[in-house]
């Protein structure tokens, strides 16, 4: 079903946890879903310094989360925006159909720690 | 070697050595087609009457009673679609709950799409049928009741003794789907008082692909798989002798250790339950606390989600099932749960243990050992912790 | 040792010792269900997908258009039934012919009694369609024509490619029944233009109890069994997992052998063939005499009774099958024979003799020694000597 | 499915053939319904002296058959009438309840030849 790749993920998933004084933060799903995803961003000149999630679901939701985090730490945020549904999925060498909607969440939730810091810092894309 | 703790019996189990054994002539020697006139065909013919011979003497049924099938699913939806449509002149209202199987739901749902009325019984928090909103229901319409043996996530025995005489006073059909007790507690047809019943072999150490339907003599009843003129016109298609004979010997060898081993599971299982509500906080136990299946556990580890915790145990060599959304193939948590008033963050979280002929103690003292980290870890990764958990 | 000389192939086959080999493994070791998230249920997940592989590229289909079923009556009635309730609203005539197998024709049959129209094509004296009937036949209400791929009985292989051109044309679904062909004959879904194919294992050395329904991408269809989200909501039921990996195995070796048993058989057929019509007088061959199956010989050995002489062989170590009345569990001799335009009282006469892998030349030596004595012997028995056989 | 004594009837059958110039003749069935029989019967101070068949039909076709001659062999008309199907059912340890059509038969087979051997010499029963 799922990948070695996602399966290593979720194993050992990188960038667990909460940053401290974050500059922005994403939060979505919700637990009658079974999922939810936190994201927090340290953003230094535009650039993801540090990255750290916080997620309760399935494998997959675990295992997207960690790469979303691993593709976007040091990237622009400009390109980190970009990052799709699809660019996680393919990273983890694919994710099974049924479960594309997990990897939307971490797309979205990167985004969502963007658009904070955003309008915390008043700067636009 | 690998640890392999295999705990998901309820799913499906290992085939016993000597049902193998069994089966093995069938195949290569008495291959002979049961419905051929000539002598390997008679042979064959006589093999499966013996089979079912012993299959209706398990469950106290005659053998013209028993009409073998292809498994469980096969059975519950003869059962459910031969009644309606074999019935429709005396009405078109069918009773079931709400946490039977997909193969009697299905079947229900279809129905209702080609004009039957389906009424779901209430169960409690238990997940237990209330035998009075049977009588409560039942009208002028009704052609069958359905209700389970026991249920197949959390073990929920029901009490299929009264609704077995509330449908007979009242001249409706009876369906129960047995597949979960079948070869693990006692099932008597005529005790239970019901007209169908439901059965499949690979529940009970048989092998997967066969099972079958029993059909109460006078039954009214359409045939669901037509074509040649096998099991006295009630399923068409070449027998399945080796899983027939194969069948049979698992019967043979439950009804021998039923009793010793229902007992030594039920321990095992209270040793189980009674380990992960020691060692582990927030953790709702899920069906009856006692009329339950002596192999089932099942639990909701509040703030971690199952496929998680299901994978987690894979990797330290543990089987095991959820009734998560994301083990469902569907958005929503088991519908077992939902129905038994479990919220859905609480039921994203169920983990489901059932144990069998393999599981030792040993087993358990290891689940035991290494279920607790595992929660631990995934509600230390939640953004929520496990702090919405506690009321 | 007793003469054992298995002469009914086409009712069933003894399953090959590799096939054996292949499925042992699947009862005992790897015994998970493939619906299971864990190890071993991918496991069995993955060699299913694999067997699935196999048996779509063996008649040219995607892996993805074969569902597993419990054999080929289910795939039979989950093509016609699920083709014409999923189409009703497009219409309700489908077509078919008087001489295919019971599990075709009692579902046409039922879908009459639920509203349905159904159209039997003719078929000449060897048992053949005409496709031009097809195209004639055809309305705008036709949801689905079904033409068996070659008769069980008499062998007759049927012009699909030829009737797929043309209910492509007009857009109407073709099934074929392929299970007398299936890994005796190439098939190919795309040659033949059918939309739906049914075949079963154990009419190529596989087990009993598993077949398969190939079903074209896109085509508008309901399940028949209805339950668990296996086969991709398509056919629900726990995986006979051991029956699949058989099923898989008999094709690979199918394929493999294919072309030279198919010649080696159609050898022996024309000797038995010749031999028969040599040795007794008023025999007719029964089938088309050269667009047959390379192992079916049926003939009518007017003036002797079909299940007599059955019986008459088995007592010799010969293993057959008749079309007569007492055979077929009804009071009328082969619907199939009839159909033809055989007269009744020669049609009680039919022998039918299907080779096979273990069949040798010294067989049909001893069938040709043996069958004339018996034929002579229920003739001088019968009130009617063979005088009215004679024209 | 068949008794072993059905099948020792249909194997080694009694009294098969012709009696010639017989007292009575019995033939009913149709080779249109697979199954026909004729009985021949001799006849002597109202016993069946002999008595002889033919048949064209099954298994149970033939052994009902040999079994009714067996029966009715050196009986009074009046009783050898009265055999029934189920007498010779019985006497072959059994039929299989489709095969029951068949001692139909070959009672039927019996009556007609006792009945044509009345009808010729004027006797009633
Ligand atoms: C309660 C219940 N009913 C029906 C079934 C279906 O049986 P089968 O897997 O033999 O189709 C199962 C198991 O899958 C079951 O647990
Ligand atoms: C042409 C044909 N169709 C369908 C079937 C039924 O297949 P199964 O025996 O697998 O149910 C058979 C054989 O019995 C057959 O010969």
């Amino acid at each position: 079903m799922y990948s070695e790749k996602v399966m290593e993920h979720f194993r050992d998933p990188r960038n667990v946890g909460e940053i401290e004084n974050p500059d922005g933060v994403g939060e979505v799903g919700n637990p009658t879903c079974g999922d939810m995803m936190r994201i927090t961003i340290r953003v230094r000149d535009d650039v993801i310094e540090d990255i750290k999630f916080k997620t309760l679901g399935c494998g997959a939701a675990i295992a997207t989360s960690s790469m979303v985090t691993e593709l976007a730490k040091g990237m622009r945020l400009k390109e980190a925006e970009k990052i799709s549904r699809k660019d996680i999925a393919d990273a983890l060498d694919g994710l099974p159909p049924q479960k594309m909607h997990c990897s939307v969440l971490a797309a979205d939730g990167l985004r969502e720690a963007i658009g904070d810091y955003r309008s915390k810092n008043g700067s636009e894309s | 070697m690998e640890k392999f703790i295999y705990l998901d019996y309820a799913a499906t189990t290992p085939v016993r050595p000597e049902v193998v054994e069994a089966m093995m002539p069938y195949f290569t020697e008495k291959f002979g087609n049961p419905s051929s006139l000539y002598t390997e065909g008679r042979n064959a013919r006589g093999a499966i009457e013996e089979a079912r011979d012993r299959v209706a003497a398990s469950i106290g049924a005659e053998s013209r009673e028993i009409v073998f099938t292809s498994g469980g699913t096969e059975a519950d939806n003869f059962a459910i679609k031969g009644i309606a449509y074999a019935n429709e002149k005396k009405g078109n209202h069918i009773i079931t709950t709400p946490i039977e199987h997909h193969a009697v739901l299905e079947p229900c749902h279809y129905l209702r799409k080609r004009g039957f009325e389906i009424t779901y019984l209430p169960v409690d928090e238990h997940g237990m049928v209330d035998p009075a909103d049977v009588e409560r229901t039942i009208t002028g319409k009704t052609v069958l009741v359905s209700v389970m043996h026991a249920n197949n996530e959390v073990g929920t025995i029901e009490p299929l003794s009264e609704i077995g005489k509330i449908t007979r006073e009242k001249g409706v059909y009876l369906h129960t789907d047995a597949v979960q007790t079948f070869g693990h507690i006692p099932v008597d047809v005529n005790e239970l008082g019901v007209d169908l019943l439901s059965i499949s072999a690979h529940k009970l150490y048989g092998p997967k692909g066969i099972g079958a339907l029993y059909i109460r003599r006078g039954t009214r009843m359409e045939p669901f798989m037509q074509g040649g003129s096998q099991e006295n016109n009630r399923r068409a298609g070449t027998h399945n002798v080796a899983g027939i004979i194969g069948f049979a010997k698992a019967v043979e060898i439950a009804e021998k250790e039923m009793v010793s081993e229902a007992k030594r599971l039920a321990e095992l299982r209270d040793y189980l339950i009674r380990g992960i509500l020691e060692r582990i906080e927030d953790v709702r136990l899920n069906g009856h606390p006692t009329k339950r299946l002596p192999n089932n556990v099942n639990v909701c580890l509040v703030g971690a989600e199952g496929e998680a915790i299901l994978l987690s145990l894979d990797m330290e060599g543990i089987s095991s099932s959820s009734g998560s959304a994301c083990t469902s193939g569907t958005l929503d948590p088991s519908h077992v749960l939902l129905a038994m008033g479990i919220p859905a963050e609480i039921a994203h979280s169920s983990l489901r243990l059932t144990l069998g002929s393999r599981t030792t103690k040993e087993d358990i003292d290891y689940v035991l050992d290494v279920l607790p980290p595992i929660v631990k870890r995934l509600r230390a990764m939640s953004p929520l912790g496990t702090a919405w958990g506690r009321k």
